[in-house]
């Protein structure tokens, strides 16, 4: 296997402006000199990675505190997790699934459940972040992040209230070819689902219907379907409207100053990722040292302060600047929270499989106007084009004989 | 001879690596989870049947475009000075070796809203125009990507057409644009053949162009194969099915082609 | 007619070479900005030495390439001694199932890999990641190494190996003696060529790759999908002026070798 | 007989200075076989594509018919080519490839399949009409190149060493072929070649061109019998050349010794080449004569013996239908007629 | 002068049934120039190849110096061979091609650079050691063919067709100096051509093969004048060849007239070829000939004029220094030593 560059980066570590104490550092070396190491296997920007000036590099620092290799690889879609690890080949040993997928994992025993033993920084998990209906023995995960979806837009093309946005900007004609959608279902059919007052989690036919029915009836303003994509398109101002996730959120909000986030109120999905470890992991001590590691308050916070999500971790939570943790963007107040935000759960295999494929015959369903010409045009052509060889080899044949 | 036997451990590796697989692929399109024997999903496919009538419409499209595009290119490069042409292909193909990821993305940065060519535009007092996410960008970036694949194989082959030909053309009352159409193109239909084939085949199975020039609402065939596999719609033996009906499409479209080639040489 | 064809011909270039001028230019912007071009830096590239991702997936790509590289040629070139000296109806049984992955579309062929390391995962104790890369690179590239070499059978003048044996050698040392450095120049084009697919395949790779193992475009793949910094352009750049120098240092080479050999080999890429 | 094609003072340069004709001015008679004749590069290839028109003269002018037809192009002029390697359209068939100048044309299809018939019988190619040019022998594709030019009824056929790729035999056989359809269809030929030998026995007149200038126009016994300079004597068959002087008229002195001969005209004393071909120098006891020589070496070569003869300032060439054991010592006449006088050429 | 090669009843077959070779047998002695001469495809390179060793044959034994050498592989063989297209090794250059053979012996390297020193010289390439053999024009990649081959000092050396792709000048120098060659270094030199000029100027022998079977052996003169049947007659020269029988000894009639001849011991009206030379053929008045005809043709050949004479059953061509004007009527005749009789040949 390939060798990343040990020494990695002595300079950087002066200049660091956050620094790394922690709890337990015997705890850390048990693993030193094993030659270990880990696959993990997380969303894209998701850690803090000393890339920017004055931040830590957490698997860097993993690696230099325990000795365990730290191979690090990136998906961007809950579904992309899933088929990786059903597809039985990759062996991951640290994973952080969404809720909905969380307990469809462990309904399916693709993740294992986790000796807490070895987690001890556990406890500076908040009460009200444990035993979460996705995990209610809370056996197999350890929160990282959690949030919730809005939407962000381009407050000087959009002259709007915060207070009178809601989810039908996205329907709003005016910004035809301005708008970005979400580039799964689950959190597509959410936001159809929520225009329409149903529950997120709803299992009826019907109403998939007819979320599928207004995701098609948006389908035409729509500019692109992405996902991180958002970033740089929002970032660029190349659209002006995009339903996305809270932190992610305000990092495209700090390059971008045109741009404003809020909260629907007529109410939205709560996300919470959480660290797993997988079924076919065979580090499974040292993948819990590096979930244990990642609740380090120093790590915990350096991540946060990274990636602009929320936090269930108590001590970083702490740490953070005042005016973060009032943001109701961040840290919405619970009555928000407990009223209007729904947190996903799995759905019946059928309820997803009908998603799945209303989703797909959404996508691939093409404008009304084009979608009559090019099938008949494409049929004529390859007629002629069948006609043509044919007269073609008649023509050679007929040469031939006489 | 024993020479023969020198190539056994390809043999193996071809067979186990390259046969095997695509047996796969034909496996998993006629069996369900349990291991059951099905055409479901080679029935599912036709569902799909606009996204396969897209994919090969834009492709078709694209290659149309290359080939019209090259033509006059190769033409030109073929007819140039010996020690010039060495040069001036290597400058052709140059972006080539780019890695296409990033010539896609460096097309996403120039075609976005706010992007350079709007930018442009708006100096001048026009636009924005809509230009990413749109057909016609997936078409752009098909072109962009596969141009130097067209070029190459009809270079190569009006490179090896002798000058004194066209002076026979001349000589027996041809015109230029006569001697274009009664011998250029006739002796270079192998290369056209090969060019079409060679942008047509990745064309119409892109994912990648696709999805960064067509902002995921223009699904083509390779999308639809990705997301069975590692996207959104976890499906194999779907995915298996899809591509077992792309190949066979290809290789049917590939005789066809394979019609217009007089001597039936294929060079790559 | 012949203004009429350079003007043509620059068009084209430009068409061409635009974007990745744009690339370049804006990987010394100061700021993010993808349109605007506010002031001059090199700060891109020093951020972008610092990034562990692309760095480790930079290695990972060359020592899969090498290693992919020099495997199919070896296996290739053996192959193709072999296939050479078959008879014609295995010899095009042959050929036509390694022409398979060129012919078919990359997706194919990756998603066909995949579900047999699938299936070998599930019976076996295969892990994605380097091994499943390495096979997959290897199968790709042989077939290229294979259609370097068999023209230089064609080519050679089948006297030579009669040659070297009357003058003295045995038939195994007359093969090692001129066969072998007569198809030296399609088995170096063939290394050439698998290494230059290896690194820079996408498609394939985003199949076959798995968790210990990531790959330079499987990188930047994942960096256009998200917030992209001008680090991406600064590695375009640098890509850029690897691949020129590449290619000057390649013709100068082969130009070398042509004088040598008085002969003038046009054949590219 | 009418003047057909007519050059006047023909200049090509390439490159600016670099003369590859210089001055050629020549007459080509209506149903003449003129051949060109000289050393590779002298410029033959040049002066044809001047008359097809595939290249402008650098200056001079060009008549056709009695018209100046510079500047005319190829297409619109009423001659056509074979060419060196033929130039066959190697995706068309040996019909289509005959037929290609009248489809251009746009001849109805009735007319062509006659016409192409006739061509096909001419050049005895009946029954390969759906052959590819690919598959035919050398000998078959140049029928197929000059029927392809004839089908036109050009009034000039210019013909670039059309036999130079083929085999003896072969060429022997086409040379005749070629003869009896240029005095069958009463064309003007005009020829090129190296080879003296096809030119002696083909052509009605001979232009013999060397480094771009002409040397002599004439019949094929005219050049071959009074050459006009060594350079055409040399060239036009194996010749013994040795430096002379003419002390008088009708008396050359060469090798240091005085030999009757019938040329006068020359400055007492002038320095000349003296030409005597092999099959003219006659083999006599060496007691007789006044050159002697040993005979070097004796070669077989069907009809007569090659003897090569080492005579003290000369190597003589021999031809002789005796052959003299090596070694021995021969005498050599020749008779005065056999003996000729040219002016030493200045230039080269 | 003894035999260094023999070759006794060689059969060869390369499928079953298809002979190619058919009983060939054949004594080559040492120190001697034997040339096969035949029509292309008459097995001339496969006998070649079973002296070499490259083939085995399906019947019949090979002897080299008397021992015989079935099986034994090429690189075994006291043999070498120039081949036809020269089979040169392009990756290396004039001077390691030339010590190839000495380099696989692990000659060592002082005396390497002897012996291909003196090939070098022998063969006239000083200066072009270091030159790639694809940058040499056809005659030099001959000679280092011939270096090549020489260098290991084998007793035979095959070559096969080694002037096919020269051209006529070049050809005619080689032909000279292999010559030379052999004569200087008294080596063995078994030639193949299929150029009748070519073998008749070399040879100290000559082998006329045709489709597998060996036709004629014998010393040039003795081929040319005393051919043993009517394809070698025609092989070897331009020949006039007519029916005709022998109603007693000494007399042959054909075309309906008898001549006097000085063949005998044929049957009594046994039917025969008569062949005769076209140089042979003597132009005589009409009123005072046997024989008449008319001149169809007169071609001008340089040395001689070539005619054809149509003299009602055969056509005849004449070569005559003087020329008879076309549609004359001319009287023929011949000595009678120029009359060859030839019994018909059976196969074929
Ligand atoms: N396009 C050209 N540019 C420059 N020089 C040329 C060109 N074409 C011919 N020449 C030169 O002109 C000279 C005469 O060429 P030409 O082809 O007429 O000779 P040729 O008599 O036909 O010879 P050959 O018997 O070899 O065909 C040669 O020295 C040649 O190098
Ligand atoms: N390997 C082979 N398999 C089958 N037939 C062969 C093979 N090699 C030669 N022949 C046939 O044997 C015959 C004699 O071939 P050979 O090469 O000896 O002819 P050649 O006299 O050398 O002719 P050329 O003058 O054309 O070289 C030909 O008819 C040829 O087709
Ligand atoms: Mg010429
Ligand atoms: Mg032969």
């Amino acid at each position: 296997a390939s060798e990343v560059p040990e020494e990695a980066d002595e300079e950087e570590e002066v200049s660091a402006a956050q620094t790394l104490t922690v709890s337990d550092p015997d705890y850390y070396t048990r693993f030193k000199g094993q030659n270990l190491s880990i696959n993990v296997y997380n969303w894209g920007e998701y850690i803090s990675t000393g890339a920017d000036e004055g931040t830590l590099d957490v698997n860097g620092e993993f690696e230099k505190l325990t000795g365990i290799k730290v191979n690090y690889t990136n998906y961007a879609t809950n579904e992309e997790l899933y088929a990786k690890l059903k597809g039985g080949g990759a062996a991951y040993d640290v994973i952080i699934p969404s809720d909905y997928m969380i307990s469809k994992m462990i309904k399916e025993n693709l993740i294992q459940p986790l000796d807490f033993d070895n987690i001890p920084n556990f406890s500076y998990i908040m009460d009200n972040f444990r035993n979460m209906a996705y995990d209610p023995e809370n056996a197999y995960t350890v929160p990282y992040t959690w949030g919730t979806v809005g939407i962000i837009y381009d407050t000087t093309m959009i002259d709007l209230d915060e207070e009178d946005i809601d989810w039908d900007l996205l329907w709003n004609e005016d910004y035809a070819d301005q708008i970005l959608m979400f580039d799964n279902p689950r959190d597509a059919f959410a936001i159809a689902e929520l225009m329409e007052g149903f529950s997120l989690n709803t299992e009826d036919p019907k109403e998939l219907e007819q979320a599928a029915f207004r995701l098609r009836q948006q389908k035409r303003i729509v500019q692109g379907y992405v996902m991180d994509e958002v970033f740089d398109k929002m970032g660029a101002g190349d659209a002006l409207i995009a339903p996305y996730y809270a932190g992610d959120a305000l990092t495209i909000l700090e390059d971008n100053e045109d741009l404003n986030f809020v909260v629907p109120k007529s109410g939205t999905n709560l996300f919470i990722d959480a660290m797993c470890i997988p079924s076919s992991s065979r580090q499974k001590e040292a993948a819990e040292m590096y979930i244990n590691f990642m609740c380090e308050p120093d790590i915990a916070y350096a991540n946060i302060d990274y990636i602009c999500y929320s936090t269930p971790h108590q001590a970083a939570y702490d740490m953070l600047d005042e005016e973060v943790r009032e943001s109701p963007v961040s840290y919405p107040d619970s009555d928000f929270i407990a009223d209007k935000t729904t947190v996903f759960v799995n759905l019946s295999d059928e309820a997803n499989l009908k998603m799945q494929s209303l989703w797909t015959e959404m996508k691939s369903a093409e404008d009304e106007n084009t979608n009559k010409w090019i099938a008949p045009v494409f049929l004529v052509a390859c007629v002629f084009i069948m006609v043509f060889v044919l007269i073609r080899r008649h023509i050679k044949n007929k040469k031939d004989i006489f | 001879m024993k020479l023969k036997y020198f190539s056994a451990p390809y043999l193996v590796w071809m067979v186990v690596f390259i046969l095997v697989p695509l047996l796969m692929i034909a496996y998993f399109a006629f069996t369900n989870d349990e291991g059951g024997l099905t055409i479901k999903y080679i029935s599912d496919v036709g569902q799909y049947a606009n996204i396969f009538v897209r994919s090969i419409w834009l492709a078709l499209i694209a290659t149309v475009i290359c080939l019209v595009v090259a033509y006059p290119v190769a033409f030109i490069l073929s007819r140039m000075d010996k020690h010039r042409q060495g040069t001036m292909l290597m400058i052709v193909m140059l972006p080539m070796w780019m890695n296409f990821l990033l010539r896609t993305y460096a097309w996403m940065t120039l075609l976005g809203n706010n992007g350079i060519i709007n930018h442009l535009f708006g100096l001048i007092g026009l636009g924005p125009f809509k230009l990413i996410n749109t057909s016609g960008a997936v078409v752009l970036g098909m072109v962009y990507n596969y141009l130097p694949f067209m070029i190459l194989p009809l270079y190569s082959v009006m490179e090896k057409i002798d000058g004194s030909l066209f002076e026979a053309a001349s000589d027996l009352g041809c015109s230029s644009g006569k001697t274009l159409w009664r011998v250029v193109v006739p002796l270079s239909m192998p290369g056209i053949t090969s060019g079409v084939t060679m942008v047509f085949v990745p064309a119409i199975s892109t994912f990648i162009i696709s999805r960064m020039l067509g902002g995921g609402s223009n699904l083509l065939i390779g999308d639809l194969i990705e997301m069975q596999f590692l996207g959104n719609a976890y499906n194999p033996h779907l995915g298996a099915a899809i591509s077992l009906v792309l190949m066979v499409i290809i290789l049917v479209i590939m005789t066809v082609m394979n019609q217009f080639d007089p001597d039936d040489q294929v060079l790559m | 007619m012949k203004k009429l064809g350079k003007f043509y011909m620059l068009l084209v270039l430009l068409f061409l070479y635009v974007p990745i001028f744009v690339l370049i230019v804006f990987s010394f912007n100061e700021t993010k900005s993808r349109s605007v071009f506010s002031g001059f830096t090199l700060d891109w590239y020093k951020r972008l030495f610092h990034n562990r991702i692309i760095i480790s997936s930079l290695m990972n790509t060359i020592i899969i390439a090498v290693a992919a590289s020099i495997i199919s040629t070896v296996l290739g070139t053996f192959a193709a001694i072999g296939i050479n000296s078959m008879r014609k109806v295995p010899k095009s049984v042959v050929m036509n199932i390694t022409n398979m992955p060129i012919i078919n579309p990359e997706i194919v062929t990756g998603v066909s890999l995949m579900l047999l390391f699938v299936f070998f995962a599930a019976r076996m104790n295969l892990e994605f990641g380097f091994v499943t890369l390495l096979i997959a690179h290897i199968t790709f590239d042989v077939p290229y190494v294979i259609l370097n070499v068999m023209p230089k059978f064609n080519q050679m003048d089948p006297h030579i190996y009669e040659a070297a044996q009357d003058l003295g050698c045995s038939p195994f040392r007359a093969f090692r003696k001129v066969v072998l450095p007569e198809i030296m120049p399609g088995v170096v084009s063939g290394f050439l060529m698998s290494f230059t697919y290896s690194l820079d395949d996408f498609v394939v790779s985003y199949f076959t790759t798995g968790s210990t193992s990531q790959t330079l475009p499987i990188t930047i793949y994942s960096m256009t999908r998200r917030k992209v910094s001008p680090e991406i352009n600064a590695l375009s750049t640098l890509i850029f002026i690897a691949v020129v120098i590449v290619l000057i240092v390649k013709n100068a080479i082969e130009k070398k070798a042509a004088k040598k050999s008085g002969m003038y080999k046009g054949d590219m890429a | 007989m009418e003047n057909i094609v007519s050059l006047k003072d023909i200049i090509v340069e390439f490159e600016e200075g670099e003369r590859i004709l210089k001055n050629i001015s020549l007459d080509i008679k209506d149903k003449e076989f003129v051949t060109f004749l000289g050393p590779s590069g002298c410029g033959k290839t040049t002066t044809l594509r001047i008359i097809a028109g595939f290249l402008e003269p650098t200056s001079g002018d060009v008549f056709f018919d009695g018209q100046r037809i510079n500047g005319v192009p190829p297409h619109k002029r009423n001659v056509n080519t074979v060419f060196q390697r033929y130039a066959l359209f190697p995706h068309l068939n040996v019909y289509e490839n005959i037929a290609f100048g009248l489809r251009v044309k746009n001849v109805p299809e009735k007319e062509i399949v006659k016409r192409v018939g006739e061509m096909l019988e001419m050049v005895n190619l009946m029954g390969f009409e759906k052959r590819s040019v690919n598959r035919l022998s050398g000998g078959q594709q140049q029928r197929v190149a000059i029927a392809r030019a004839l089908v036109n009824h050009p009034k000039v056929l210019l013909l670039d060493e059309p036999l130079g790729a083929l085999d003896l035999k072969l060429r022997k056989e086409m040379q005749i072929e070629l003869r009896k359809i240029q005095q069958e269809l009463e064309l003007t030929f005009v020829y090129v070649t190296h080879d003296q030998e096809e030119a002696l026995t083909m052509s009605d007149s001979i232009v013999v061109m060397n480094n771009g200038y002409i040397q002599q126009i004439g019949s094929p016994t005219d050049i071959y019998n009074e050459p006009v300079n060594a350079f055409v004597a040399d060239f036009i068959g194996e010749s013994n050349i040795v430096n002379g002087s003419m002390p008088e008229d009708c008396v050359v002195e060469f090798t240091g010794r005085r030999f009757e001969c019938v040329d006068k005209g020359f400055a007492p004393n002038e320095t000349v080449d003296v030409v005597i071909r092999p099959e003219d120098v006659k083999v006599i006891p060496a007691d007789k004569a006044k050159l002697t020589g040993i005979v070097e070496s004796v070669v077989f070569k069907g009809v007569h013996y090659e003897m090569i003869v080492d005579g003290v300032d000369h190597k003589w060439v021999i031809h002789s239908t005796k052959a003299e054991p090596v070694g021995s010592m021969i005498g050599m006449t020749f008779d005065p007629f056999d003996i000729h006088i040219m002016k030493k050429t200045e230039e080269e």
